[in-house]
């Protein structure tokens, strides 16, 4: 689950790093209250899941409480790689004298967290890595010992930070990153950038913070603070159903038990020629019911032309799912989409028959995943 | 021969009184392993079906020589079990447990590697070695034994590129499933090598998919130390960055990651990649000709 | 650092080990008020840090406030294997169904920290080790992974506790004492017995706790409790002045340059055929300064007729030893005490210069640790 | 050869800056000790006569080439020092610090261990290797080099038992403080397993002292292991239970940790016990005879 920067903020604050104080607004008239609290120059800051906020005109100054309102008024409602803006951070205006950056991730190749740490902060911290590779410093941290002051130092001193209370103050950052990385089951605690002010104060300006999901269960605070309106609408529906569904820009809607075979499907369907309209995983258990609940997050993409089911029992009956998709074929509106379905493995003998005394003409078996897949394809055509 | 579990195993099954622990631990058992114990806390003493169950796993190894653990029980538990199971002298753990949180599994890692213990999953189908033992949720009947070795991120993709080989009249030494988690307790590399030296294993097919780089380390570990022959199939062409696609390790981060990356690097090494499950096996059905 | 049973459980509270209602006394009338403040019969319990005060007569169950004063009389005052009772703790009585034994210590040969347990409890636990080794749970905990909840069923279960609620209270308590131990740099946490009252409720009804003296800096409440008058009188001076020192009972009185060598010195005087009076290191510095604080330490002990300094100079200079024993003869009454003393090592020959040039009598300087033993040996003999 | 100091030692000093680190870091280098570089945060770009100060323990390796370092600094400090050198690279860490607490010095054991790095202390003398390197507090001028090995938990009682061999006209391999601590990064059996490989050494004399069970764990290790002869001392023997005796480690707990004990223990294993270091140098020259 990703943070917004005003929510990754406040972690930050529980284990004591430094950052400026900000009020949340939704409206600009809340904007202009947040600068009149605030006082002084404040930043009005676009909170959106995406990167490259500043250059779509997401973040920007605003010398008081009238001008924030301008300001909000010309964010909110702006769209940033496809994510609305609904929500404003107002911050009080820092003078940035120097911008570096630090992070901590899971490295999954080593098995162990990841800090990064770099005096050339304020740019992505992938063109550093390419173009000055020198000037990044990268330090595993022990996952069993946990942390121990000399990784700051080792941060501090290798990144070249000469300023001996610039080293203290970040140094100190470090440590508490870790702990917010370890204390909240963060994937990934970015602060880009780290700012040095003219009068020597470090904070963290920006926060990018991923929380494992499966990590939620101990962090209820965090979990409720999930926004619906952040996803697509259609993602926001599965979760609500349980579906696991990523939505595609295509018209073949696609359903598969696993995500592995999922995401081979999604796959075949490009190889075939056609463009899978989303990835969606019936899961393990693949029950009747749990068949019309993804059916019908399929179909609220108005973009699907045909669906394509590809199925290979194993604990996953295909009797099961036969009858799942009958059930949806009369509990739903289907009569716009031609169905391929092709069952394999746990009871699929049984799967196909119930499906064939259907006698639907809407219903398209075929014997393999290729053969599906080029039949939907070409449905979908015939549909649009 | 076969790799991980063969006619030795003696599985002990964490959660055989759960519903889940149940209905696999005697599908298991149906199929011919050699389920010899279940350990449910407070439930010692009892049998599920005339298999014994204890309180603890380190019973189970003392009164019935368990050294194979099957772990069903929830996420919140999950990571415990794996601990009991490496401190009671368990030498294999196959964890088939979904939503373990991250930085539990990070910390176990750590300290299970450190005690040579294999560990398969979690978040995976488990392991079968057809003909001898199935351990997991793998459907057992769909494949058959044989000479080629399988490893794979995912379940279902698994079963299907297994069926298409069964149906060229190819079989298994073991087919593993190394689980879609964004930690794992073997890697590639680590199932690459136990094949590589398995007599039984006359070819390996990998099922990688996006997320992580484990395919790329893959591909450098079989150019150095893998001589037996190596095909790949890559899920997740498809997949757009920033989304996990169902696996929480199945996720395209920035520029890494992708399936496009991963093919290149298995070409740059000489592993074929084919381009659907069906194309994959043709391609071990020519190499196995 | 050992603790007093109240302090133990103290920490045992603030951890959430269930333990029983108390008041501290130093006085029969603050015992009478005690009682009456709990209500109900009380437990007067001598608080001394050594083991067998029951059998000693150091704890006994009072019926009433007056019963309680008169019982805290009787123990107030009352000398268990050298400790004199200062302080009582007046507890609640707990009814006990059940006795167990649960301890976590420091296996230094492991090196790791080992839980043990039996239901065998209320009796020392080298007793249940020897006679019934099968009823003892022995279970190591990785320090690095730390307590992990399999650890509490394996001793819970492998201890043949029965009762599923026992069963649910100890595996807390096991969890709670792990955490206790390593928040408090404990050597040792135990509780024995653990007992099981006859509405099932577990709690510890003494408590035996001693903290790692080098983790005290981190503890400096725990540090405030060390309790002067526990220890020899000597003892108390010796830490005040930073001297290294432990009584012993004869008249040797004894310094060294280092603990093995310190110890070694107090063997070679028994070897000889003396009786040693104490241990004593004067450490790795050596000023002269430190000497003439040892000498006054030493000198303390009225038992003491003669004193042998054994120095093999390495970092201590032996002509800092010798001008600090002649700093002392001036500052102490040394007038009773016949000085033997050996230097070897740095700076060796010019420290027995310096004593030799001093031309006293009372010093006798050796060439070897041997001859000097004996020569210490043979003056304290002269002497008594 | 000699063992965990020689020729190829490049020594770096963590707290060389500070007053002991440079008296005894100095003082070492006279000996003749390969002194490469010393480590103080916040000071690196400095020279102490001469000697380079990094910021970084691995500053000091990628700068310096240091391959063993000998820390100074004080003890809420040390345990980091210790895990810094260990992670940049560091093969031999030498420990002289004393009063670490416990807690931190387990959990470090087990990572080292888990590293493979040659632990020497805490709080202990050093280690010499006469005439090749000297690293920490050990009076170098007493000792010659020859063929005993010398291991001990203290370190004046090493110096007098060294005297005494030295006035018998007898040299050492190596002298080895492992120090007096409750946890100590290299026990008398990882110590004997050392002086077993080495050439140079053909006899060792092991000197223990009350507290814990290394003393009768070394008595097993050298019946079964050791080919070379083994003669030790142990002290304490007036010590009364439950008192430390300096060291935190010297500590008679219950029945267990007493000199007879252990006195018993290794002549139990044919090891004979000298009952004053006099006795012990007079048993070493009749065996090296």
């Amino acid at each position: 689950m990703d943070l917004y920067e005003y929510q990754g903020k406040d972690l930050f604050r529980r284990v004591g790093i430094p950052v400026s104080a900000g009020r949340l607004a939704t409206t600009p008239e809340e904007a202009r209250t947040a600068a009149e609290e605030l006082g002084g120059p404040v930043v009005v800051k676009a909170q959106v899941l995406t990167g490259g906020r500043g250059k779509a005109g997401g973040v920007k100054l605003a010398d008081d409480p009238a001008d924030a309102e301008a300001k909000a008024r010309d964010i909110l409602g702006l769209d940033i790689r496809g994510h609305v803006v609904h929500t404003l951070w107002i911050e009080k205006a820092s003078d940035i004298e120097r911008e570096y950056y630090l992070s901590i991730t899971f490295d999954r190749g080593a098995k162990k967290p990841l800090f990064m740490f770099t005096t050339q902060g304020g740019v992505e911290i992938e063109q550093v890595a390419e173009e000055n590779p020198d000037a990044l410093v990268r330090l595993h941290v022990d996952p069993l010992a946990g942390f121990q002051p000399w990784v700051a130092r080792r941060l501090v001193y290798g990144g070249g930070v000469e300023d001996p209370s610039e080293q203290k103050q970040i140094a100190a950052i470090v440590e508490r990153l870790y702990r917010a990385f370890v204390e909240f089951d963060a994937m990934l605690c970015e602060i880009n950038p780290l700012i040095v002010t003219p009068e020597g104060e470090v904070k963290a300006l920006d926060s990018k913070f991923t929380v494992d999901d499966s990590g939620l269960f101990r962090h209820p605070d965090i979990a409720e603070w999930r926004d619906p309106t952040a996803a697509d609408p259609i993602e926001t529906f599965a979760r609500e159903k349980h579906v696991t569904y990523v939505k595609l820009d295509g018209d073949v809607g696609v359903l598969a038990n696993g995500a592995g075979l999922g995401m081979s499907t999604v796959d075949v369907v490009a190889h075939a020629g056609g463009r899978p309209a989303n990835f969606c995983d019936l899961g393990g258990g693949g029950s009747a019911e749990g068949v019309v609940d993804a059916l019908e997050v399929i179909t609220r993409d108005e973009q699907v032309r045909s669906i394509f089911f590809n199925i290979f029992g194993g604990i996953t009956r295909c009797d099961e799912v036969a009858r799942g998709i009958l059930a949806a074929l009369e509990r739903l509106d289907m009569s716009r989409y031609p169905i391929v379905v092709r069952l394999d493995g746990t009871n699929a003998e049984e799967g196909r028959r119930i499906l064939a005394d259907a006698g639907r003409e809407d219903i398209h078996p075929e014997a393999t995943m290729l053969d599906g897949a080029r039949r939907a394809v070409e449905l979908a055509g015939a549909a649009a | 021969m076969a790799i991980i579990l063969d006619n030795d195993t003696r599985l002990v099954v964490a959660g055989l009184t759960g519903s889940e622990g149940r209905f696999h631990g005697l599908r298991n058992r149906a199929y011919g392993t050699n389920l010899v114990a279940g350990v449910t806390p407070g439930k010692g003493g009892q049998d599920v079906e005339g298999v014994p169950v204890f309180d603890t796993v380190a019973d189970a190894v003392t009164e019935a020589g368990a050294n194979t653990s099957l772990i069903f029980v929830p996420a919140r538990f999950a990571v415990d079990a794996i601990y009991e199971a490496v401190d009671a002298g368990i030498g294999t753990v196959i964890c088939i447990t979904e939503h373990i949180p991250a930085h539990d599994m990070l910390r176990a890692y750590t300290y299970f590697r450190g005690k040579g213990t294999t560990m398969i999953g979690p978040n995976c189908p488990g392991v079968l070695s057809p003909g001898k033992a199935n351990a997991g949720i793998i459907p057992a009947e769909i494949f058959s034994e044989g000479g080629v070795g399988l490893v794979s991120r995912s379940g279902t993709l698994t079963y299907q590129i297994g069926h298409e080989l069964t149906q060229l009249g190819l079989g298994n030494s073991t087919i593993v499933g190394i689980g879609g988690d964004p930690v794992v307790g073997s890697s590639f590399v680590d199932v690459l090598e136990k094949f590589e030296a398995d007599a039984q294993t006359e070819l390996i097919v990998l099922v990688g998919e996006i997320g992580g780089d484990e395919e790329e380390k893959a591909a450098a570990y079989v150019a150095e130390h893998v001589t037996k022959p190596v095909l790949a199939y890559i899920a997740g062409f498809s997949a757009p960055p920033g989304k996990t696609m169902g696996h929480a390790g199945a996720i395209i981060s920035g520029s890494s990651g992708t399936a496009q990356g991963k093919k290149e690097a298995l070409e740059a090494r000489g592993i074929a990649v084919g381009t659907t499950p069906t194309e994959v096996a043709q391609m071990v059905a020519e190499r196995m000709e």
